[in-house]
C-alpha cells in the first residue's frame, strides 16, 4: 500500500469541486436567465467539471489502493484569524470517506442536473431552479470536503436552505409551501441540536477540526478513566440528533415524504445524493464522539426507522411516497449499520443506495413525466411504452431488494452481518433487536419495491387514456437513468465490499475485528448472506403472489387487517400526533402568552400609566415651584456669567485667535518653566 | 555660497511677509506673499527638498495665491482697514513671547546634527512616491488626503452653486 | 530700464536649483567658462555664473530673442499665406528683417505708465513674466550634451514656473487700472488654473512611461533606429494624451482658440493693453518663449526628442556622440519643436476664438476626465500589457 | 547653515502670519495669515527632518511627507475658505471678519 502523494494541484482541484458549483450558482442567479437556454448549461457544465474533478481524484486514490489514507489541506482559508484557540479556518480533509463521497455525489448530482434539463423543461422558474440545484450540490460537496465542523455546519445550513427553496419550488401549491416549511422547521430541530453539540465540543476542546477532535477523544477518555465523560456523551447525542433531523430518522422523519411535493429531480437529489446522505456522513464523522450506550441508541433508532418506514411504504399508493418511505427505511439501515459499528457497511450502503435510489427517483420522474400522475393504481403496463425506464428501474429495484449480484445486495448484506456480529458479541436482547428489525425490514423492502414495479409497469393498463399518452422520455432523461442503472448493477462490484471494509480501517473509531470477533464476523457473514437472500426472495415472491399472479387480493387483506392497515396507511398517525402534541402545545403556549400579554403586560402598563398620572400631578406642583425656581436661578446665573463671558466673546474671529495664542503661549510657558 | 543663498531666500521670505503684513493695499500684500512663497521654496531647495520646493511653487504660487487674488478681485477693497498702531502692537505682542519661547526651546533642546555642513541630499521625488504608496508607510494619509481633496472640491462647488439667499433680516438692515 | 530685473529674478529662481540639483555636474556654460577663464574659479561660484549666464542674459540674448523674432516673422508670414496674402515683404529678403525693425521700434518707443496705475507692480509685472519664461527655458535640454540645467524634476519644474506667468499677468492686469486689462487677467487666471489640471495629468502619462521627470533622460530613452521607441507609439493612450496636452498647452500659453486674456475684439488687448515699448515686448517674448517651451516638452516627451529615424543613429554611427551629433540633435529637436510652434500658428489663423464659458466647459468637462482616463489607461497598460511582451517589471 | 537659522526664519514667518491674522481686518488677510503659518510649519518640518537624518533615507523624507500633506490640506482649506469668504461677501457685502454677527443678538 503505497502512500498517496497529494500536491497543491490536487488540493486546488479538490477546492474547485465545491467552488465551481458555487460560482455557477452566482452566475446563474445573477445573469443566467438572460443567457441562451436560460443558462441551464452553466450549472450542468459546472457540475460536469466538478464531477470530473471529483472522480479524477478518486481514481487517483483507487489506483494506489490505500483505503486508510487521509490527507489534509490545513487552513486553506483563514476565516477568523487569530490565536489557535479562537481561530476558525477552512480547509480540506480528504480521506477515503470524502473521496468516495465526492466522486459519488458529484456524479449523481451531475446526472440529476442533466435529467432536470428534460424534466423541468418549460418551467416558470427554470433558471432559478438550476441555480438552487447547483447551490445544493455546492453544499453537499463542500460538506464532504470540510475539515472542520464550522464549514461543515455552514454547508449543512446551505443545504437546509436549498431544500427549503427546492421543495417549495412550486410555491403556488399550498401543499408545496407547507411541505417546504415543514422540511425546514423539522430539520431545524436537528440543526439546533447539532449546533449545540459542536458548541460543546468547541468549549471543551477548542477546535473545530475533525482530525484534532478525533485525536482529542482518546486523550479525554484516558483522562476520564476510559469512560465517556458526560459532556462528550451529550455532545455525541446532540450531533447524532442533527443527523436524525437531516437523515429523516424517527421521530423527525415526517418531513421527508412531504418533501415529495418538490420536483422529482429535487427528490432524487435529496434522497440520493445530498441531504439525507449528509446525516449519515455526519454520523460516520462523529462516530468517535458516541459512547457505547449512545451507539446502541443510534442502532435502535436506525433499525426502528427501517422497519417503521418499511411498513408504511407497503401501504402507500403514491409512487413517490413509496420511494420516500423506502429512503427513510434504507437510511435507517445505514444509521443502524453505523450504530452497530459497521461504519464501512453503512457508508457502502449509502453509496450504492445513492446510485439506485437516484435511478429510482429519476425513473419515477420519467414515469410521472409520461403519465402526469403519481398514483400507482392509475398506471400499469407501462413497460411496453417506456422500456428504458422500466429496465433501469427494474435493475434498481433488484438492487434495493437485495438480489444477489446487484449492488444493494452487497451493501445490505454487510450491514446485516454487522448487526449479527453486534448481536453475537453482546448477546443481549437489546443488542439483538437491530438485527431482527433489519432482517424484517429487508424482506419488506423487497416486497414493497416489487409491488411498486408490478403496479406500475406490469399488468394491464388501468387508465387507457394515460397509457395512450405515455411515451419514453427524451435522451437527457434516459441517459442519466441508464448510467445510474449501470451503477445500480455494478456498484457492488466496482467498489466491492473489500474496498469499503478496507476503507473502514482508515476510519476513526473503527475497530478491526480480531480473534473471536473475527470468528463471529465470519460466521455472521454466512448467516447474513443466506438470511438476506432468503428474506429478499420471500418478499419478492410475496409481491408476485399479490400483484402479479393475484393469488391473494391486496384489497381483501387490507380489509381483513382493517384497523391496522388504516393505521399504517396513515403513517402511524405520527403527523397527527405531532399536530396534537407539539403543534397544539405551541398553540397553547401562544394562547397563554397572549393572555399574559393582554392581562399582565397591558395591565402593568396601565398600572404604570395610572401611577404616572398621579406622579405627574405631584411633579407638576414640584415643577412649578421648585424646578422653575431653580431654572430661573440658573437663568439668572447664566445671565450673570454671560455678562462676564461677553467680555471675551466679541464675535470676532481674530479675538478668538488672539485668546487661543495667549492660551497656547501660557501653556507652553508653564510646560517649559515648570518642567 | 550656501550662506549667501540662505540669506537671500530668508530675506525674500521674511521681507515678503513683512510687506504683506504692513502694506496698506491688500493686493500688494498678496503679491508680497508670492515673495514669501518663493523664498520658502528656495529654502526648501537648500534643505534638499527639491520636490517639495517645486510643489510649493506649483501649489502655493500657482494655485493658492491665484485663488486669493481671485478672491481679492471679487471683493470690495477696504483701504482704511489698516491701523499701523494696532498692527505694530499685535506684532510686538506676538513676537516677544514667541521669541522668548523659541529661544527657551532652542536652549533646552539638543540636536544631533544641528550644525552644517551636511552631506549632499538625494533627489527625493521617487522615494516620496514610494513612501506614499507603501502600505507600511503613508498610504493611509495619502488616501485620506485624496478623500479630503474630493470632499473639499465637492464642498467648494456646493458653496459656489448655491443660489444666494437674500441677506437674513434684510428688511431692517 | 526694465531689462535687468527679469534675468536677475530668473537667476534667483534658478540659482538654488542649480546649486543643489545641478551641483554635481556642470552644464556647457560652466564648462565653457571654466575653460576660458585664466584663473581657477571655485565650483560654487562657477555654478552661479552658469546659472546667471545660462538662465539670464545668455538665454535671453542668444536664444530667446532671435527665436522670438523669427517666430513673430513666421507668424505673420503663416497668417498671411493662410489668408491668401503675402505678409511682410519689404524689409529684407522675404521681409525677414521685419522683426528687427519692429524690435528697434519697440526699443525706442516711449515707455508710458498710465496715471492711475500702480507703478511698482506695473513695472514689476513684465519682468516677472519674462523671468518665468527664461526660467522655463533653462530647463529645456537641446541635445544630449547641450543643456543649462538638467533638473531631475525638469518638466515638473517647468509646469510650476509657468504658474508664475499667471501671477505676472494678474499683476499687469490689475496694476494697469484698466477694466479690460483686469478682465483679461482674470480670464487668464481662470483658464490657467483650469487647464493646468489636464496639462499636468496628460504630462503624467509620458512621465509614467519614462519613470522620470527629467526631460533629458526621457529623450535619451527614446533614441533608436526606427522611431518606434517614441513614447507616442508606446501604447494607445499616449496619442490622446499628447493631443490633450497640446490642447491644454494652447490654453496655458494663451494661444488661439483660447486667447481670451488678450481677445482684441472684446478686451482691446487684454492685460497688456496699457503697455508699450520694452515692457510690451516682454509679454510678447514670454508668449513666444512659452510656445516654444511647451512645444519642446511635447517634442521631448512625446515625439522622441532629438531622435529621428535613420538620421541621428546614422550620425552617431559615423561620428560618435561628439559635437557633430549634438549639433544634429539640436537641429532635429528644434525642427520638431518649431513644427509644433508652427501648428500653433496654423491653429490660430484657422480656428475662431471660443467663448470663455466654452473654454471652462471644455477644460473641466472634457479635457480633465479624458486626461484622467488616459492616465489610468496608460497605467493599466504598463501594469498588465507590457509584462505580456516581456518588458517592464 | 545651522538648524537655528531655519528655525529663526520659520519663527519670524509664524509671528508675521499670526500678527496678520489678528491685526488685519479682512477675511482674506486671515486666510493669508494661515498660509504663512502653514508655510512656517512646513519649513520647520523639512528643516528638522534634514538635520535629524542628514544621511537621508526614510527618516529624512518624513518631514517632507508631512509638509506635502500640510500643503494638500492648505489647498483644500484655501478652496473651501475662499468659497466661504465669497459667500459671506455676497451675503453681508463685507469681508471684515467681525461684521457678520447675526448670532450676536
Amino acid at each position: 500500500m503505497a502512500d498517496i502523494v497529494f500536491d497543491g494541484g490536487d488540493f486546488a482541484r479538490l477546492a474547485a469541486v465545491p467552488l465551481i458549483p458555487l460560482g455557477a450558482f452566482f452566475v446563474q442567479t445573477l445573469v443566467g436567465r438572460f443567457g441562451p437556454r436560460k443558462g441551464d448549461w452553466i450549472p450542468v457544465g459546472a457540475l460536469a467539471i466538478a464531477a470530473a474533478l471529483g472522480i479524477f481524484e478518486f481514481a487517483k486514490c483507487l489506483t494506489v489502493w490505500n483505503p486508510g489514507f487521509r490527507v489534509e489541506w490545513k487552513e486553506a482559508f483563514d476565516w477568523i484569524p487569530g490565536p489557535a484557540e479562537s481561530r476558525a479556518s477552512f480547509g480540506i480533509l480528504y480521506d477515503n470517506l470524502s473521496a468516495t463521497m465526492t466522486a459519488a455525489v458529484g456524479l449523481i448530482a451531475f446526472l440529476i442536473h442533466l435529467f432536470s434539463v428534460g424534466y423541468m423543461h418549460g418551467d416558470r422558474r427554470y433558471a432559478s431552479f438550476f441555480a438552487h440545484l447547483c447551490l445544493f450540490s455546492f453544499g453537499m460537496l463542500g460538506l464532504v470536503l470540510s475539515d472542520n465542523f464550522l464549514s461543515f455546519f455552514a454547508c449543512w445550513e446551505v443545504m437546509g436552505l436549498c431544500s427549503y427553496l427546492l421543495i417549495g419550488h412550486f410555491s403556488e401549491k399550498p401543499s408545496a409551501a407547507a411541505a417546504c416549511k415543514k422540511a425546514f422547521l423539522t430539520t431545524r430541530i436537528g440543526d439546533v441540536c447539532l449546533f449545540l453539540g459542536i458548541a460543546i465540543l468547541w468549549t471543551r476542546l477548542h477546535t473545530f477540526r475533525f482530525t484534532e477532535l478525533w485525536d482529542a477523544v482518546p486523550r479525554v477518555l484516558a483522562e476520564n478513566g476510559g469512560a465517556y465523560p458526560g459532556w462528550l456523551v451529550t455532545a455525541g447525542l446532540l450531533i447524532f440528533a442533527g443527523a436524525v433531523g437531516k437523515s429523516a430518522q424517527f421521530p423527525l422523519h415526517v418531513w421527508l415524504p412531504d418533501a415529495m411535493e418538490g420536483p422529482t429531480p429535487v427528490s432524487a437529489m435529496i434522497h440520493a445524493a445530498t441531504m439525507v446522505a449528509a446525516g449519515v456522513f455526519l454520523t460516520a464523522r462523529a462516530f468517535l464522539f458516541l459512547s457505547p450506550e449512545a451507539r446502541i441508541a443510534v442502532a435502535l433508532v436506525g433499525s426502528f426507522t427501517a422497519i417503521f418506514a418499511a411498513t408504511i411504504g407497503i401501504c402507500q399508493t403514491d409512487i413517490k411516497r413509496v420511494l420516500a418511505y423506502s429512503t427513510v427505511s434504507q437510511l435507517g439501515f445505514m444509521i443502524a449499520g453505523i450504530g452497530v459499528g459497521g461504519i464501512a457497511a453503512g457508508l457502502f450502503h449509502m453509496v450504492t443506495h445513492a446510485a439506485f435510489k437516484a435511478c429510482l427517483f429519476l425513473g419515477s420522474g420519467s414515469v410521472i413525466h409520461a403519465v402526469h400522475t403519481q398514483e400507482m393504481p392509475q398506471m400499469g403496463g407501462l413497460r411496453r411504452r417506456m422500456p428504458i425506464t422500466y429496465g433501469t428501474m427494474l435493475v434498481s429495484t433488484l438492487a434495493i431488494a437485495g438480489v444477489p449480484l446487484f449492488a444493494g445486495f452487497y451493501s445490505k448484506d454487510a450491514i446485516l452481518s454487522s448487526t449479527l456480529v453486534h448481536a453475537m458479541e453482546h448477546g443481549s436482547i437489546l443488542h439483538a433487536l437491530p438485527a431482527i428489525f433489519l432482517f424484517t425490514a429487508a424482506g419488506m423492502t423487497a416486497f414493497y419495491m416489487f409491488r411498486l414495479i408490478l403496479l406500475t409497469f406490469h399488468g394491464e393498463p388501468r387508465d387507457a387514456h394515460k397509457f395512450e399518452h405515455a411515451h419514453e422520455s427524451p435522451w437527457v432523461m434516459t441517459v442519466p437513468l441508464t448510467i445510474l442503472g449501470f451503477f445500480a448493477v455494478t456498484g457492488g462490484w466496482i467498489f466491492g465490499e473489500n474496498w469499503f471494509l478496507e476503507l473502514g480501517k482508515g476510519l476513526p473509531g473503527m475497530v478491526v475485528a480480531e480473534g473471536e470477533a473475527a470468528h463471529h464476523e465470519h460466521e455472521a457473514h454466512g448467516i447474513a448472506m443466506w438470511g438476506s437472500i432468503g428474506v429478499a426472495g420471500a418478499g419478492i415472491l410475496l409481491a408476485f403472489a399479490f400483484y402479479q399472479w393475484r393469488k391473494f387480493s391486496a384489497a381483501a387483506w387490507a380489509e381483513r387487517w382493517g384497523p391496522v392497515h388504516r393505521w399504517v396507511k396513515n403513517k402511524y398517525y405520527v403527523d397527527e400526533f405531532y399536530l396534537a402534541t407539539v403543534v397544539r402545545f405551541v398553540m397553547f403556549l401562544t394562547a397563554v402568552q397572549r393572555w399574559f400579554d393582554v392581562w399582565i403586560v397591558d395591565g402593568l402598563v396601565n398600572l404604570v400609566g395610572g401611577i404616572g398620572r398621579a406622579a405627574a400631578a405631584v411633579s407638576g406642583w414640584f415643577d412649578r415651584w421648585v424646578v422653575d425656581g431653580a431654572v430661573n436661578l440658573v437663568g439668572w446665573l447664566t445671565q450673570l456669567w454671560g455678562g462676564v463671558a461677553r467680555l471675551f466673546q466679541t464675535g470676532r474671529v481674530q479675538t478668538y485667535v488672539a485668546w487661543g495664542v495667549a492660551g497656547a503661549v501660557g501653556a507652553a510657558s508653564v510646560v517649559l518653566w515648570m518642567a | 555660497m550656501e550662506r549667501i543663498a540662505f540669506a537671500l531666500f530668508a530675506a525674500i521670505a521674511v521681507g515678503g511677509g513683512l510687506v504683506a503684513l504692513f502694506h496698506r493695499s491688500i493686493v500688494h500684500s498678496a503679491f508680497a506673499l508670492m515673495g514669501t512663497f518663493l523664498g520658502i521654496s528656495g529654502l526648501f531647495v537648500l534643505l534638499g527638498a527639491d520636490f517639495l520646493a517645486v510643489v510649493q511653487l506649483l501649489i502655493y504660487v500657482g494655485g493658492i495665491l491665484v485663488l486669493i487674488l481671485f478672491g481679492l478681485m471679487l471683493t470690495k477693497p477696504d483701504p482704511s482697514e489698516r491701523k499701523l498702531r494696532r498692527v505694530l502692537l499685535v506684532l510686538a505682542a506676538v513676537a516677544v513671547p514667541a521669541a522668548i519661547l523659541v529661544a527657551r526651546i532652542a536652549s533646552a533642546a539638543r540636536w544631533a546634527a544641528a550644525e552644517g555642513p551636511l552631506p549632499d541630499p538625494k533627489p527625493a521625488a521617487r522615494e516620496i512616491g514610494f513612501l506614499f504608496l507603501l502600505k507600511d508607510a503613508y498610504l493611509i494619509p495619502f488616501e485620506l488626503a485624496a478623500f479630503l481633496l474630493t470632499v473639499a472640491l465637492v464642498g467648494a462647488v456646493f458653496l459656489a452653486r448655491q443660489p444666494h439667499p437674500p441677506p437674513p433680516g434684510g428688511e431692517d438692515r | 530700464m526694465g531689462l535687468l530685473p527679469a534675468p536677475l529674478l530668473a537667476a534667483t529662481l534658478l540659482g538654488a536649483p542649480l546649486l543643489v540639483a545641478g551641483g554635481q555636474q556642470g552644464n556647457f556654460v560652466t564648462d565653457l567658462v571654466a575653460k576660458l577663464s585664466p584663473v581657477e574659479i571655485p565650483w560654487p561660484l562657477l555654478v552661479l555664473i552658469g546659472a546667471l549666464l545660462g538662465s539670464g542674459f545668455f538665454l535671453l540674448l542668444v536664444f530667446i530673442t532671435p527665436y522670438a523674432m523669427l517666430a513673430i516673422w513666421a507668424e505673420r508670414k503663416v497668417g498671411g499665406h493662410i489668408q491668401c496674402r503675402i505678409g511682410p515683404k519689404r524689409v529684407g529678403p522675404f521681409g525677414l528683417l521685419q522683426s528687427i525693425a519692429d524690435a528697434i521700434k519697440l526699443l525706442v518707443k516711449e515707455d508710458t505708465i498710465p496715471a492711475g496705475a500702480d507703478k511698482l507692480l506695473f513695472v514689476f509685472a513684465p519682468a516677472l513674466v519674462l523671468a518665468s519664461a527664461i526660467a522655463m527655458f533653462a530647463a529645456v535640454p537641446f541635445a544630449p550634451d547641450v543643456w543649462f540645467t538638467d533638473l531631475n524634476l525638469g518638466v515638473f519644474f517647468i509646469v510650476a514656473i509657468s504658474s508664475l506667468t499667471t501671477i505676472g499677468v494678474i499683476m499687469a492686469g490689475w496694476s494697469s487700472a484698466n477694466k479690460w486689462s483686469l478682465y483679461g487677467a482674470m480670464r487668464m487666471a481662470a483658464s490657467v488654473i483650469s487647464y493646468e489640471v489636464p496639462l499636468g495629468i496628460s504630462l503624467l502619462v509620458p512621465v509614467l512611461v519614462s519613470g522620470t521627470f527629467s526631460l533629458r533622460e526621457a529623450a535619451l530613452a527614446q533614441e533608436g533606429w526606427g522611431g518606434a521607441a517614441w513614447y507616442l507609439f508606446r501604447d494607445p493612450f499616449v496619442l490622446p494624451a499628447f493631443l490633450l496636452f497640446y490642447t491644454a498647452s494652447l490654453a496655458e500659453t494663451k494661444r488661439a482658440p483660447f486667447d481670451l486674456p488678450e481677445a482684441e475684439s472684446e478686451l482691446v488687448a487684454g492685460f497688456h493693453t496699457e503697455y508699450s515699448g520694452m515692457r510690451f515686448s516682454f509679454f510678447f517674448l514670454e508668449e513666444y518663449a512659452a510656445m516654444f517651451v511647451v512645444s519642446a516638452i511635447g517634442a521631448l516627451y512625446f515625439l522622441g526628442g532629438w531622435a529621428f529615424p535613420g538620421l541621428t543613429p546614422l550620425v552617431e554611427h559615423l561620428f560618435g556622440r561628439g559635437w557633430i551629433f549634438n549639433a544634429v540633435a539640436i537641429g532635429v529637436f528644434s525642427a520638431k519643436a518649431l513644427f509644433l510652434v508652427f501648428v500653433m500658428m496654423w491653429l490660430r489663423w484657422t480656428l475662431p476664438r471660443i467663448r470663455i464659458d466654452q473654454v471652462m466647459t471644455l477644460g473641466y468637462k472634457y479635457l480633465t476626465p479624458l486626461s484622467l482616463a488616459c492616465l489610468l489607461g496608460a497605467a493599466a497598460w504598463e501594469l498588465y500589457v507590457v509584462p505580456l511582451f516581456g518588458g517592464g517589471g | 547653515m545651522s538648524l537655528g537659522a531655519y528655525l529663526a526664519v520659520a519663527t519670524a514667518l509664524f509671528v508675521l502670519g499670526l500678527a496678520m491674522m489678528i491685526a488685519r481686518r479682512n477675511l482674506l488677510y486671515v486666510l493669508m495669515g494661515i498660509e504663512l503659518i502653514l508655510n512656517a510649519a512646513n519649513l520647520n518640518f523639512v528643516a528638522f527632518a534634514r538635520y535629524a537624518a542628514p544621511a537621508g533615507g526614510e527618516a529624512a523624507l518624513r518631514g517632507q511627507v508631512f509638509a506635502l500633506i500640510v500643503i494638500l490640506l492648505a489647498v483644500a482649506e484655501a478652496a473651501v475658505a475662499l468659497a466661504i469668504v465669497l459667500h459671506a461677501y455676497s451675503l453681508f457685502d463685507t469681508v471684515r471678519p467681525e461684521e457678520p454677527d447675526l448670532l450676536r443678538e
